[in-house]
C-alpha cells in the first residue's frame, strides 16, 4: 500500500487500462496537451500519444456521442467532462442513446463507455458549476452510476468501469481530487454495485458516497467523542444500488441517516430512504433522516455558500435526531 | 453543386442494375403492404415510410461494400432492406413479434442488422449523426478501410449535434459520408420555413469540407455521387455532406394526413418516381427485357406476401423477454415491482 | 361545467392566455400551421396570426433557449416540445440557464416561461419515446413541475402556469389528450403547488399525478368492490410538492401506496415516500409501498410494453400490500 | 473579410475618444487589481480576466446605444464595466459581498446591471448564444429599435447552441449581433486543434448572414465594423457575425499558467496592446494631450482603489439570503435540512 492522492489513483487507472487494452481511449476537453484540466491525465498524452489521448472541442453533445459510436463499434471510449455540469448538453446521447442502445437493438448492440468528470461543488464557483448530479443519471435503466469516495475506490472502481460492457456513468470530484489515501500496489478492481462499510459500528447507520463519505465519517468521529457510535455504509455505486448491505447495516443499527451533497427533493437519498423505511420497517424506531445541501442554487459568496452546503455538523445534527439524543 | 462524374452508372452490369431494380420495387412493396398492415393495427406506435424515396436507400446502397457500415433515423425500413436483411424479420420487428431483427424490442424506428452493418435505426432527430462520427472515428482507430455513411433529413440539419459532429469529422477527417435526405419537409414544416439556407450542401462550407447535392429521385445519379464521396473517405480524404433531393410521396408518419402539401405537389413529384426510372435506363440500355423486370415485381410480390405470413405466425415474445438487453448482466434481482 | 377534452381544455387555456397578455407567445415544432403534433394548439396560428404563434425548426436546445433569452426580457413565452424525451437536448438551458438566472442575478432577472409538452409513454412507441420525466426537473430548485391529471386542472394550471413569475415545467399525456372530463366554463385558475383529493377514502392512501392518477381511481373502484376504501391524492405539481395535504390524508387512512408510471428507482415517488415515511412515522402500520413501471427501456411490442407498465391490478396489488390483505 | 468604413472613427469627438480611453484603462486596471485581490483569496471560485481584449469591450460599447442590451460568457469584467457599472459593485460582487451588482450571489462569472442593459455574465460556453437570440427576439416582438450584442469565444463557435441559435436568428432576421472574441484559444486548446475553419467569420456563410471579422487589438476598427453591423441589425436587416480578433494577455482564468503558449508568441501579442494604440490615435489626431491621457490613468488608479476599498468594508450577505431570489415568492417554509 502506497499513500496517493485521488487525482493519482485515478491516472493510474487510466495509464493501466490504456497500457493493457489498445481498444482504450480517452477523449475530452483539455485531456491531452493540457494534462486535464483537473490534471487527472497528466503525461498520459506523453506516453500513449495523441492516437490515444485526444483533446476535443467543446462540442459536449458531439464528443459523448462519438464516444457513444465508437463503444457501439466495440472501442472501449473514456470520455471526460470537464465537469459534469457541463454535461447536461450530452444527456440525450447518455440517456436516449447509450442507456437505450442494447435493449432497442434486442442485444445486438453493446455500449462499453466510460464517462467520467468531477461532479458536485467545489468552493465559490456559483450556481452553474456547483451541482451533484447522481439522482440524475442514476434514474435511467441501462446506465451504471459510480461514485467512489477513496483514492483506493476511485481507481479499482475506474478499471471496472472502463472493462464493464455497460455505459458507467462515473463521478469525480474536484475537492477530492487532492486528498490522500492508501491504494494497494499492482492491478486490482473493486466491483461495481458492491457497498463497502467504511466505519463499523452499533447505533445508527450513516449512509454516504462519493465526497460525502469523508463529511460522514468526520461527523462520526464527532459523535464517538459524545459517545454515538455510527456505522458508515459507502455506497461506491448508485445503480445498481446494494440494497443488502445497506439493509443489513441498518437492520443491525435500527436506526438510519443519509447524507447528500446534492439538493433536498428528488434526489438520490431519497431513493435509499424508500428502500430503507420498506425492508426496515419492523425494526426502525425512528424514522430515516436525511441530511442535504440547501434547496437553493449555489449561491457564490463564501458566507452563503458554507451556508448551502452539508457538513459534519449536520450529520452529528441528523444523527441526533435519529436517535432521539437532545443535543 | 452536383457533382457529375464520369458516367459510373454505364459501367454497371446487368446483375447490379437488376439487384438495384429489385431493390426499389422491394421496398416500394414493403412499405405498400406495411401501410395495410398498419390499417389492420398488426403494426403499431410511430411508422414512417419511404415511398419516394427509394433511391437514395438503393444508390447509397450501390455505392457501399457490404462491409461499410450504414446508420440513419427512424425512417429506416428502405435502408435495412436495401442492405439485404430478409423482409421477413424486418415485417415481424414492425409486428412486435420475437423473431424481429430486434426480438420486437425496437419496432419500426430501431431497425438494426449488424451482421449486415445496418446500424439503425434512431429516433431522435440528429442524434445518429454524432453516433456516425464515432463509427467512423472507430473504423479510423482501428485502422479499417471501411466507411461510415449516415443519413439524415433536411431538418435534422439545424440541430446542434449535426453541427459539432461535422465540425469534428472535418477536423479529424474521419471515414463518413453525411447524406441528407432533404425531402423538403419536417413532419409539416417545409425547409423554407425552418432554415435559413435552403442549399443544404452550402452548410459543408461551415466545416471546409466538400458539398455536393445529388438527384435523389434518381437511383444511379445518387449511386454516382456517393460512391465518389464514400472512395474520398476510404482513401482518408476525409468527410462529405452529401444533399440528396428528394420526397416522401406519403405523410410524414402512418398518422400524418399530409394536407400541409398541395396534390399538384405531390402529383408533379410523382412523375419522378425513381422505379420507372430505373426500369427506362434498364432498358433503353437493353440490360432486361420487360419480361424479366416484371417477373421481378412479381417475385418481390411473394417474397413481402411471405414476410406476413412469417411475421403473422411468429411468436409473440416470452415475458421474460422483458428483463433481458438491459444490461449484459441483469443487475438486480427480477422483481415485480408493485 | 361542460364536458371538454385533455386537449381542449390545454387548447382553451393558451387561446384565453393569448388573448389576455400580448406578451404571451406560443412557440415550437409544427405548434402553427399543422396545428401542433398532437392538436393541442389547434386553430391558434389562424386566430392569432404569425407573430404569436411559431413554427420553430427542430432545435430543441436553441428555441428552448429563446424562450428563456425572451423571458428573461419580460415576455411570456410558452414553449411547445414535441414531446419530453426531445427536450433532454434543451436541459441546459432549463437547469442551467431558466432555474438559476434570478438567483444568479440576486433577483435582478426573472424567467417567466413556460415549457409544455406530453410526457410519459403512448402506446408502441419504443424506448427513445416513452419515458416519465418529472424526477429529473423536480430535482432542480428555481423551477416549478406540474403534472395534471384531468381536464379541468389541465386548464387551471396551464393559465396559472402562464401568469407564474417563474419557469414552469408543464407536463402532458398523449394518452390523456383525447380524454373528457367536466370543466367550469368561464374563466378560472388552478394554484400551483395545491394537491387535491380526487377521491376520499378512509382505508389507504394513493398518491398519483398526471395519467397515473386515472390509473389510481381505477384501482380504487376495483377495490371498493373488495370493500377496500381508497383516497386517491392527485398531487398536481411535483414542485413544490404539498405536503400538508399528503400528510394529512395518510394521517387519516394510516396507509400509503404512490403510484407513478415512470421507472421504480431514483424517481419522484421515492421523494414522496420519504417524506410520508418520516411525517407518518408514528402512524404507519405498514410501509409505504410503491407500484411503478419496470426498471426497463420501454420495449416495443405490446406484449412485452403491457408488462412494462403500471396498471390498475399492480395498484390493487399495491394496496393490499399496504394493508395487509391476502388476495 | 474585414469590412472597412468610412472611417467612422476618424468622426469621433474628444468626448468619445477620451472616454474609450478611460474605459480601456479602466478595464486593464481593473483587472491587474483583480488578479492582486486574487491572489489574497479576496476573490475565489473561477475567474477569467480580460487583460489585452478589451479593445473589443470598448469597441462594442462605442457602437451600441446605451440601451442597447449586451450579453456575454464568463469573462465578463470588461463588457460590464464597458456598460458604465461602477467599479464598486463589480468589485464587490466579486468579493461576494452583499453590495455586490448580484449579491454576492453571481460571482465573477454572473455579472449583471439590467438597468445598463448588461445581461451578463453565463458560465456554460455557448448558453448566452441562444439566449440572445431570444433577446432579440424580444425586442423585435415588442417592436423596440435595440439591438442586442451577443459576445462569445472561438471555442463556443463549437457548441450546437451557436449553430442552433444563428440559424433562427438568420431565418427571422432578429436584431443582433454576434461577436466572437477570438483570442485563439479556448482554454489551452489552440482553434487549430478544435476547429475545422479556424476563420470563425466564414462560418456566417452556413445561414446566409453576413460574416466580417474586425481587428480586436484596434478599439476604433472593432467601434467601425461592430457599428455598422448593429446599424443593419436596426434596420431590421438581420444579424451579423463578427469575428473580432484578439489575444489574452494572461491565462484562461487565474488558476491557468498558461504554459501552452509560447513567450515569444505572448510578447508578439502585447506589442499590439490596445491601450498606447488608441493613445497614439488621440495624441496624433491631436485630439487630447499627453497629460490629459495621463490624468485619466490617475484618476483610473485611485477609482479601482476606491472600489476595493468599497467591496472590503462592504457586509457580507445576510444568512436570510441564502433562500431568497430562487424564486419570486418562497416556495417552501424554510427549513433545515438536516
Ligand atoms: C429531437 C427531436 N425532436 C423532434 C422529434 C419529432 N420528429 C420526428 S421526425 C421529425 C421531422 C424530421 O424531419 P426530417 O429531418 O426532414 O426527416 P424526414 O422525417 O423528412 O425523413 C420530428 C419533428 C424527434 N423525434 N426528435
Ligand atoms: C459547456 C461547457 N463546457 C466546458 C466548459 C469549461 N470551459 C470554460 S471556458 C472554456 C474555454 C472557452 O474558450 P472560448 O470560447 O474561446 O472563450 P475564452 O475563454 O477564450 O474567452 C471551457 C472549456 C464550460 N464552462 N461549459
Ligand atoms: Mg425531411
Ligand atoms: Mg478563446
Amino acid at each position: 500500500m502506497r499513500e496517493l492522492t485521488f487525482r493519482e489513483a485515478l491516472n493510474e487507472a487510466l495509464d493501466e487500462e490504456l497500457a493493457r487494452d489498445p481498444n482504450v481511449f480517452l477523449m475530452g476537453e483539455e485531456v491531452g496537451a493540457y494534462d486535464g484540466a483537473y490534471k487527472v491525465s497528466r503525461g498520459l498524452l506523453k506516453k500513449y500519444g495523441p492516437k490515444r489521448v485526444i483533446d476535443s472541442p467543446i462540442s459536449e453533445l458531439g464528443f459523448v456521442g462519438l464516444g457513444v459510436g465508437a463503444a457501439m463499434m466495440g472501442l472501449r471510449p473514456v470520455i471526460e467532462v470537464m465537469t459534469w455540469n457541463f454535461a447536461l448538453l450530452a444527456l440525450d446521447q447518455i440517456a436516449n442513446t447509450a442507456a437505450k442502445m442494447r435493449y432497442m437493438s434486442g442485444g445486438a448492440l453493446s455500449c462499453p463507455i466510460t464517462i467520467r468528470g468531477p461532479n458536485g461543488a467545489a468552493h465559490s464557483l456559483a450556481a452553474q458549476h456547483s451541482q451533484w448530479f447522481e439522482p440524475q443519471y442514476a434514474y435511467y435503466p441501462g446506465l451504471k452510476v459510480i461514485v467512489p469516495g477513496t483514492p483506493a475506490d476511485a481507481k479499482g472502481l475506474l478499471k471496472s468501469a472502463i472493462r464493464d460492457p455497460d455505459p458507467c456513468i462515473f463521478m469525480e470530484s474536484e475537492l477530492l481530487y487532492p486528498t490522500k489515501g492508501l491504494v494497494p500496489e499492482g492491478e486490482y478492481l473493486v466491483p461495481i454495485g458492491k457497498a463497502d462499510i467504511k466505519r463499523e459500528g452499533k447505533d445508527c447507520t450513516v449512509v454516504a458516497w462519493g465526497r460525502a463519505l469523508g463529511i460522514a465519517l468526520e461527523g462520526a468521529e464527532m459523535l464517538a467523542k459524545e459517545g454515538i457510535d455510527c456505522e458508515v455504509v459507502d455506497l461506491r455505486t448508485i445503480r445498481p444500488l446494494d440494497e443488502e448491505t445497506l439493509v443489513q447495516s441498518v437492520r443491525k443499527t435500527g436506526a438510519c441517516v443519509i447524507l447528500e451533497e446534492g439538493w433536498p427533493y428528488f434526489n438520490a437519498g431519497a431513493q435509499i430512504s424508500d428502500i430503507v423505511q420498506r425492508a426496515c420497517f419492523d425494526i426502525l424506531d425512528s424514522p430515516v433522516i436525511r441530511v442535504t445541501g440547501a434547496d437553493v442554487p449555489m449561491p457564490y459568496s463564501k458566507a452563503l455558500e458554507k451556508l448551502a452546503r452539508a457538513s459534519a455538523e449536520s450529520v452529528v445534527a441528523g444523527v441526533k435526531v435519529a436517535l432521539n439524543v437532545r443535543s | 453543386m452536383a457533382q457529375r462524374t464520369n458516367s459510373l452508372a454505364e459501367k454497371l452490369d446487368r446483375e447490379a442494375l437488376l439487384k438495384m431494380y429489385r431493390q426499389l420495387v422491394l421496398i416500394r412493396r414493403f412499405e405498400e403492404r406495411c401501410a395495410q398492415q398498419y390499417s389492420l393495427q398488426k403494426i403499431a406506435g410511430f411508422c414512417h415510410l419511404y415511398n419516394g424515396q427509394e433511391a437514395v436507400a438503393v444508390g447509397v446502397e450501390a455505392a457501399m461494400r457490404p462491409d461499410d457500415y450504414l446508420v440513419t433515423a427512424y425512417r429506416d425500413h428502405g435502408q435495412v432492406l436495401a442492405r439485404g436483411t430478409p423482409p421477413g424479420p424486418v415485417m415481424a420487428e414492425l409486428f412486435g413479434k420475437a423473431t424481429g431483427v430486434a426480438k420486437g424490442k425496437g419496432g419500426s424506428m430501431h431497425l438494426y442488422d449488424i451482421p449486415r452493418n445496418m446500424y439503425g435505426g434512431w429516433g431522435i432527430v440528429g442524434a445518429q449523426i454524432p453516433l456516425a462520427l464515432g463509427m467512423a472515428y472507430a473504423s479510423k482507430y482501428k485502422g479499417e478501410d471501411r466507411v461510415t455513411v449516415c443519413l439524415f433529413g433536411e431538418a435534422a440539419v439545424n440541430q446542434g449535434a449535426f453541427h459539432e459532429a461535422l465540425n469534428m469529422a472535418a477536423l479529424w477527417k474521419v471515414p463518413a459520408v453525411f447524406i441528407c435526405e432533404n425531402n423538403r419537409y419536417g413532419m409539416g414544416t417545409p425547409i423554407t420555413v425552418s432554415s435559413a439556407v435552403t442549399d443544404v450542401y452550402k452548410r459543408a462550407s461551415a466545416y471546409d469540407i466538400p458539398g455536393v447535392w445529388c438527384d435523389g429521385m434518381d437511383t444511379l445519379h445518387t449511386y454516382e455521387v456517393v460512391y465518389e464521396a464514400v472512395e474520398r473517405a476510404r482513401r482518408g480524404e476525409g468527410p462529405t455532406l452529401i444533399e440528396a433531393r428528394t420526397y416522401r410521396f406519403r405523410g410524414h408518419s402512418m398518422s400524418d394526413p399530409g394536407t400541409y402539401r398541395t396534390r399538384e405537389e405531390v402529383e408533379e413529384e410523382r412523375k419522378k418516381d425513381p422505379i420507372p426510372k430505373l426500369r427506362a435506363f434498364i432498358l433503353s440500355k437493353k440490360r432486361a427485357k420487360e419480361e424479366e423486370l416484371d417477373q421481378i415485381h412479381e417475385e418481390v410480390e411473394k417474397e413481402v406476401e411471405e414476410a406476413i405470413r412469417f411475421a403473422d405466425e411468429s411468436p409473440w415474445p416470452e415475458p421474460s423477454e422483458l428483463y433481458t438487453d438491459v444490461y449484459v448482466d441483469p443487475i438486480w434481482p427480477e422483481k415485480v415491482h408493485a
